[in-house]
């Protein structure tokens, strides 16, 4: 019965690796952070009439993406309270007030190396917010913030799928998805048309 | 079949215990299955991500980028400056290519300059001796001396509002005002003991002069404001035999200057002003110019065995000087010989020559290093590091870097780059007057003074720098002449108000007047003037008025030769 | 007591007779300390950067690419040997085998961790597998060299599992029979490999289009500094295994192959040696009359440098090229043990020169009208980073001898090749 | 967008300030470390100091700005790249290093003719605070990497951006000029598209004035020189007669 007990014992610890590998791993890999405050999308695009995420999301005129919106922004409306909720509290006493911009963390961040221009893929090449973006603008929580604590990146770049293998359809801003988006649209771009 | 095969193991192992063996079957397993996990290629993507994004390398700022028009304030040659900003942080220099004077150019260090806010050495507290001190302790000892006795004011950049409001303290405390001039301004100063025509007035007509004539000067290299000589020189045929502007430089090394000049004149060093009396004899004896002149009492002979140049070559060099003109003689400094020569050729008051561009300028009083009877010594953050009152008084000295062991007594933190309002009067050498505002751009980070702050927080009834800039440029607007060089070129009488066109200067305009020959003026020698002792040269480094170099600046000294390394300060 | 309680009699293979621990470890202690040595500056190395070195723009490559080229070129010996052995079935040459594998793997896996030092961001280095640039002969280097690295570490387990106690693990044994049948296979893999990344090592520089000294034309995609290495480190090989088995035989006392095997690898290595002298020569000429001026580059340019003129080629070419073949092929100085050794040294040096001259000149020498000829010495920690390689040879190599039959033949087998 | 950028530097006109090389390093976030010498340093713009090889007043010196030349053809660093870290865009023309690839084997330091290619000896440092002057629009590269001129591609970026808010798809020239360029206090560098028969630059490189350095080494470069001095031009050559006098920049 030797034959069947290696099998076994290879098995057991093939299977307690695969274990730590799919499910312990990613866990550990990955810290998670919380918003400073709720922010709803689907509130402010309901209630408050916001139409276009290009309303908060501006891009300047010189064609720099503003990215976050600064709490001045913010102030326009929520100078004083609006309403009772704890997110509210905290937006205009921590932040409005003090004149502090809100320390938002951005999922979608690109590192410093990558030059992604808005301006380019929004204005000419005409694609939609929801393109790279998903849903997110119609969301009505805000996600935990994950981030890798080896490379420091949002989970959002390499996406939620550990194996990248069955991801959503806008999963993963890794380069290789920029890439594949290229390529299907027959857009070349050299290495510096993305990084600075 | 797998229940079998796991009742056998769970039989088994009660009956056997676990073997090395196993142990390395079952390593072999976890290994093969770690394959076929996310770990090992996941830690080493990760790991690969993170060596491209070490967190100790610094990240420049985020944020809008917004580009202002403004003037480097480092130096009285007032070049016009695009600045690029970031969250409030200067991050990039450019020349303004609408500036009429430095056309876009700059001297390379201004390339730097928004670094040097933070540069290492910057003066970040009041100091009074070897030990910290603070902002008050510093004016109560000034308010206790200047009660006590006379104050010397020294200002390394005169002609600013900031530099008036140093002159009326001083007048009105009954002190003296004393300005330590750079070499381009005191190279007038002959002039002006000839025609009582104030040096700061004076200008070189560059622009139609053709032929120049240096003595020294280091025309291409940082001289004046490097912009407008440099261009010039390269739109008139810079590298052609017969170029239309004539550049003769006359040195005792292959300066910069001399080795891109249409001619280089090699003499021994210092003997600037033996040659330059040996050419007017040359001049005079071949009747290149009218006679009306004192002769040199050196003679031609002497000069030759001084300059190291035989008398032939003195005569040729005298005939290249006249063969196309207008020619124009600059020195480095104040030697009245090489001076002289200018009125041996006429070139004062004329088109290509010595002009004056501006009425009103008072006559400044050089700053000499023995300082008479002062209870209290005021230096302005303009004054060069090198400048060392000897005087038994107390020293307060404004900087924004430290330049080291030198005697003051309080060292008080001035606003460094951009960090302080300020305007621009014409820069020394210049044809036509010229004004400009630099507006405070940047926030200071440390809490900072300048000479003339200081002095209107302790003696309120003093006109602020502000209020002086505003009614400059009211006086300004209410002349009616030259032009004012904004986005556009716009003749004054173009612009509306007095409103915008103040607004306009403070948006980094330049307006400039139009170089006056209507003025010419006459000048006779009695003597020819009496030799003076020879400059030492100047490097490049001297030139620059803070006493710290940017650092990118070791790029030209240090991880290249293309530059002598800096002199450091005793 | 102690003495008595440290022993290694158990691991040392049988009937061979070995020093005591005791002088053993004597014996390997400043190896040892050498090791550490180069450990703590290639550690310097990998965590300050490589501002450690004295490397610089201009001397991008030092003594560390020069080196790494010198002894892949040396470990030649391994692939080679295989290659007779198993492809030539050149049998007489079998007892040398294991040496071969053992100096072989030494030589590659020094160069591989020298060269993971030699990078300034090793942890990206695995990009080159994933977006290979094919065009690059760097990237034809590094695959073919880690390929063969494997090549070699699954050569040397077999020679590994023949120690006294590590056969005893039934399951290894097995595993070591099945490798055993694979070895055949392997050294045709290995030549194919070494072939190739030897010849890309020498295109390395003979691509170089920008450093005229190096530049040579070829043949396809492969210029003629190709060819030249392969046939030089294939001629270097045999030589350098002359040496250390000399250099064995000396240090312990012991004979370990019969004389005739020296005559037979001194000869093979001459033969080849010879012929790339001759190679060698053409190339030279074509290069200086035709591919250097039609770069726009006067040849005697390059040898107008105080000590880098005429005699480092004439020594390159001649001295340690021509003369030792002669002298290894020739019964007479072949036969006479000091006659040989000088000119298996000669060989090596020769070969070294020539990666010496490729690396180091080729950068020293200026390009641009107004460059300089420029010189470097490199700074301690890449001496010792280096000595560290030579150590940790030393040091594999006494252990492997102490503890592996490397020259015994295993029971049963080859014992009518090994002689006695 | 189609263009073979390249530069025509009138070297008759280089006075040798060196604002170029400070502007470059400004705009391209270099490092200055205490450390650095000219043999270790990041000069990825580099003036040269060049004479006529004569004495006394018969001396000519000129001043030769060196920096990555864009080599068309068989570009050396391209090729031996082993991660290909370096390419040559298509659309531009720029020979781009890509120091986030790049392993720092500097094999294309040793493949370049012109020492145009620096390694990043050292990790970037600057004095407290003052990474808050760096330039946003470029990532600061770390040690262990190889980095040289990529044609100021931040400014390209920026143009590139403003072209798409304008709506266009081919940027306007006047918004990408490189730094060097731009701080020229004599107008010496001029850059253009090479490709653009009608382009003052591309006109200017074919005068009888024109050459580029070791021009016969056949790798194309895109930066040509132009003096009007004899013995400047013979620069372009190995051989030259100034071979022998050397002048370390």
């Amino acid at each position: 019965m030797s034959k069947w007990r290696n099998s076994f014992v290879f098995a057991f610890g093939l299977a307690v690796a695969l274990l730590l590998g799919w499910v312990v791993f990613p866990r550990v890999l990955y810290s998670q952070k919380h918003q400073p405050l709720d922010f709803l999308h689907k509130t402010h695009a309901e209630k408050s009439g916001v139409a276009d995420c290009a309303e908060c999301h501006t891009i300047r005129e010189d064609g720099t993406f503003a990215g976050l919106p600064a709490v001045e922004k913010c102030a326009g409306c929520h100078s004083e309270r609006v309403g009772e909720s704890k997110a509210e509290a905290i937006l205009v006493d921590s932040y409005i007030k003090p004149g502090h911009d809100t320390p938002w963390l951005a999922y979608a961040r690109q590192p410093a190396n990558v030059w992604f221009s808005h301006a380019i893929h929004v204005k000419r090449a005409n694609l939609s917010c929801t393109e790279c973006h998903s849903t997110y603008g119609e969301s009505d929580r805000v996600r935990v913030y994950e981030v890798n604590r080896i490379s420091g990146y949002s989970r959002d770049i390499w996406g939620h799928s550990m194996s990248r293998l069955r991801r959503a359809p806008h999963e993963g801003m890794k380069m290789s998805d920029c890439e594949e988006c290229h390529k299907q649209r027959n857009v070349e771009v050299g290495c510096l048309g993305c990084h600075q | 079949m797998w229940k079998s095969v796991a009742w056998d193991a769970i039989n088994e192992g009660k009956a056997m215990k676990v073997t090395r063996r196993d142990l390395l079957v079952w390593g072999a397993g976890a290994a093969a299955g770690l394959l076929a996990t996310p770990v090992p290629w996941k830690v080493l993507d990760d790991v690969s991500i993170w060596s491209q994004n070490w967190p100790w390398i610094p990240q420049p700022t985020r944020g809008p980028v917004e580009v202002k028009q403004s003037f480097c304030t480092l130096c009285p040659k007032a070049c016009g400056l695009r600045v690029r900003m970031a969250n409030g942080w200067a991050v990039g220099v450019a020349g303004s290519s609408t500036h009429p004077i430095s056309r876009g150019a700059l001297c390379p260090l201004a390339f730097a300059a928004h670094q040097l806010n933070w540069h290492p050495q910057r003066l970040r507290n009041v100091r009074h001796g070897s030990s910290l001190s603070t902002w008050a302790e510093a004016q109560s000892a000034f308010a206790k001396a200047s009660k006590e006795g006379p104050v010397v004011v020294i200002d390394g950049y005169s002609g600013r509002a900031a530099s008036s409001v140093l002159e009326t303290f001083a007048g009105k405390q009954g002190g003296s005002y004393r300005v330590v001039a750079t070499p381009e301004l005191r190279a007038f100063t002959p002039y002006e003991q000839w025609t009582g025509i104030p040096a700061a007035s004076l200008g070189y007509d560059f622009e139609n002069a053709r032929t120049i004539v240096s003595f020294g000067a280091p025309l291409l290299d940082g001289w004046g404001t490097p912009g407008r000589l440099t261009r010039l020189w390269a739109e008139s045929g810079a590298g052609l035999s017969d170029p239309q502007l004539r550049l003769i430089q006359i040195d005792s090394s292959l300066s910069r200057t001399a080795a891109r000049a249409w001619q280089w004149i090699e003499i021994r060093e210092g003997s600037e002003s033996a040659l330059a009396s040996g050419l007017a004899g040359a001049l005079l004896e071949q009747n290149l110019v009218p006679a009306h002149s004192p002769v040199p009492s050196m003679t031609l002979a002497e000069s030759s065995a001084q300059a190291g140049l035989s008398v032939e070559r003195i005569r040729e060099l005298a005939r290249l000087v006249v063969a196309k003109t207008p020619a124009l003689v600059v020195a480095r400094d104040d030697d009245p010989a090489i001076a002289a020569l200018n009125v041996l050729l006429g070139s004062l008051g004329n088109r290509g020559g010595i002009v004056p561009h501006s009425e009103g300028v008072k006559p400044y009083v050089a700053a000499e290093s023995a300082i008479g009877n002062a209870r209290a010594v005021l230096i302005d953050a303009s004054v060069p590091w090198e400048f060392v009152p000897q005087v038994e008084a107390e020293i307060f000295r404004f900087a924004a870097w430290d330049g080291g062991a030198t005697k003051a007594d309080w060292l008080l933190p001035a606003p460094g780059f951009l960090e302080d309002l300020t305007d621009l009067p014409t820069a020394p050498g210049c044809s036509a007057q010229t004004y400009g505002v630099a507006p405070a751009l940047v926030k200071a980070t440390i809490e900072v003074q300048s000479a003339a702050q200081f002095l209107c927080s302790l003696d309120a009834s003093l006109p602020t720098t502000a209020k002086i800039i505003d009614s400059r440029c009211e006086d300004l607007f209410r002349r009616r002449e030259g032009n004012l060089y904004g986005q556009q070129i716009a003749a004054i009488d173009k612009v509306s108000s007095v409103q915008s066109f103040k607004e306009q200067l403070w948006k980094g305009a330049v307006w400039a007047g139009e170089a006056s020959l209507s003025k010419a003026f006459a000048c006779h020698l009695k003597e020819w003037p009496a030799q003076t002792r020879p400059v030492s040269a100047e490097t490049w480094a001297t030139q620059w008025k803070p006493v710290v170099m940017p650092p990118l600046a070791s790029k030209l000294y240090q991880e290249s030769g293309l530059r002598e390394p800096p002199r450091r300060n005793a | 007591m102690a003495s008595t309680v440290l022993t290694d009699a158990r691991w040392i293979t049988r009937g061979a007779e070995r020093i005591s621990l005791s002088r053993f470890l004597l014996w390997l202690s400043p190896w040892a300390v050498l090791l550490a040595v180069g450990v703590y500056a290639a550690a310097l190395c990998l965590f300050y950067g490589l501002n450690q070195t004295n490397m610089d723009n201009r001397f991008a490559f030092g003594l560390w690419i020069f080196l790494d080229l010198g002894i892949i070129a040396l470990g030649a010996g391994a692939f080679f040997t295989g290659f007779l052995v198993y492809i030539l079935k050149r049998v007489e040459l079998k007892p040398i085998l294991n040496t071969a594998v053992v100096v072989g793997f030494i030589c590659y896996s020094g160069a591989v961790a020298i060269l993971m030092i030699d990078v300034g961001q090793p942890l990206r280095a695995w990009f080159t597998f994933w977006h290979p640039n094919t065009h690059s002969m760097l990237t034809e280097v590094t695959f073919c060299i880690s390929c063969y690295l494997l090549v070699l570490s699954l050569e040397y387990i077999p020679i590994l599992l023949r120690n006294r106690q590590l056969r005893r693990l039934p399951s290894f044994l097995v595993f070591e029979h099945q490798l055993h049948k694979l070895v055949p296979v392997l050294a045709a893999v290995g030549t194919l490999l070494s072939f190739f990344h030897q010849g890309s090592l020498g295109g390395l520089y003979g691509v170089l289009r920008g450093r005229p000294f190096a530049f040579r034309d070829g043949f396809l995609i492969w210029p003629s500094t190709f060819f030249l290495f392969i046939l030089s480190a294939i001629a270097s090989g045999p030589s350098f295994l002359v040496l250390i088995i000399a250099t064995v035989e000396k240090v312990t006392g012991r004979k370990l192959v019969p004389q005739e095997l020296y005559r037979r690898l001194a000869f093979i290595s001459g033969v080849l040696l010879a012929i790339y002298v001759a190679v060698k020569c053409i190339d030279t000429l074509v290069w200086l009359n035709y591919t250097s001026p039609a770069a726009g580059f006067a040849p005697w340019q390059y040898y107008q440098h105080k000590g880098f003129g005429t005699p480092i080629l004439f020594a390159e070419i001649i001295l340690l090229g021509l003369l030792p073949a002669f002298l290894l092929t020739f019964r007479k100085t072949a036969a006479s043990k000091p006659w040989l050794l000088t000119a298996a040294a000669m060989a090596c040096a020769g070969v070294l020169l020539n990666r010496f001259v490729l690396t180091v000149q080729t950068l020293a020498l200026p390009t641009l009208p107004f460059d300089d000829f420029l010189q470097y010495t490199p700074s301690w920690q890449e001496v010792a980073s280096f000595a560290g390689v030579i150590a940790y040879g030393v040091i594999v190599y006494s252990l492997s001898y102490r503890y592996l039959p490397l020259f015994a033949a295993p029971k049963g087998r080859d014992s009518h090749v090994s002689g006695n | 967008m189609s263009a073979r950028y390249g530069m025509v530097i009138d070297v008759d006109r280089c006075t040798g300030c060196g604002a170029c090389m400070m502007a470059c390093a400004a705009e391209n976030n270099v490092p200055a470390l205490p450390q650095a010498t000219a043999r270790t340093g990041l000069t990825p713009l580099l003036v040269r100091k060049v004479s006529n090889g004569n004495n006394g007043e018969t001396r000519r010196e000129a001043f030769i700005p060196i920096m990555c030349m864009h080599c068309e053809h068989d570009t050396p660093c391209v090729k031996v790249c082993p991660q290909q870290a370096v390419e040559v865009d298509e659309a531009t023309g720029i020979v781009m290093q890509m120091a986030q690839r790049c392993l720092g084997c500097r094999y294309c330091m040793t493949a370049c003719p012109y020492h145009a290619r620096y390694f990043n000896w050292w990790d970037p440092a600057w004095p407290p605070g003052m990474e808050k002057s760096l330039n946003p629009g470029v990532a600061v590269r770390m040690r262990g990497v190889v980095e040289k001129c990529n044609l100021c591609h931040a400014r390209l970026h920026s143009a590139k951006e403003k072209a798409a808010v304008a709506g266009k798809r081919e940027i306007d020239p006047a918004d990408y000029v490189p730094a060097c360029v731009e701080a020229c206090s004599t107008n010496a560098i001029h850059f253009g598209d090479l490709g653009d028969a009608n382009d003052p630059v591309s006109k200017e490189a074919h005068s009888p004035q024109a050459f580029r350095l070791l021009a016969r080494l056949g790798t194309e470069p895109k930066l040509y020189y132009k003096s009007n001095e004899a013995w400047v031009r013979a620069l372009a050559e190995p051989n030259s007669p100034q071979a022998s006098e050397v002048q370390r920049g």
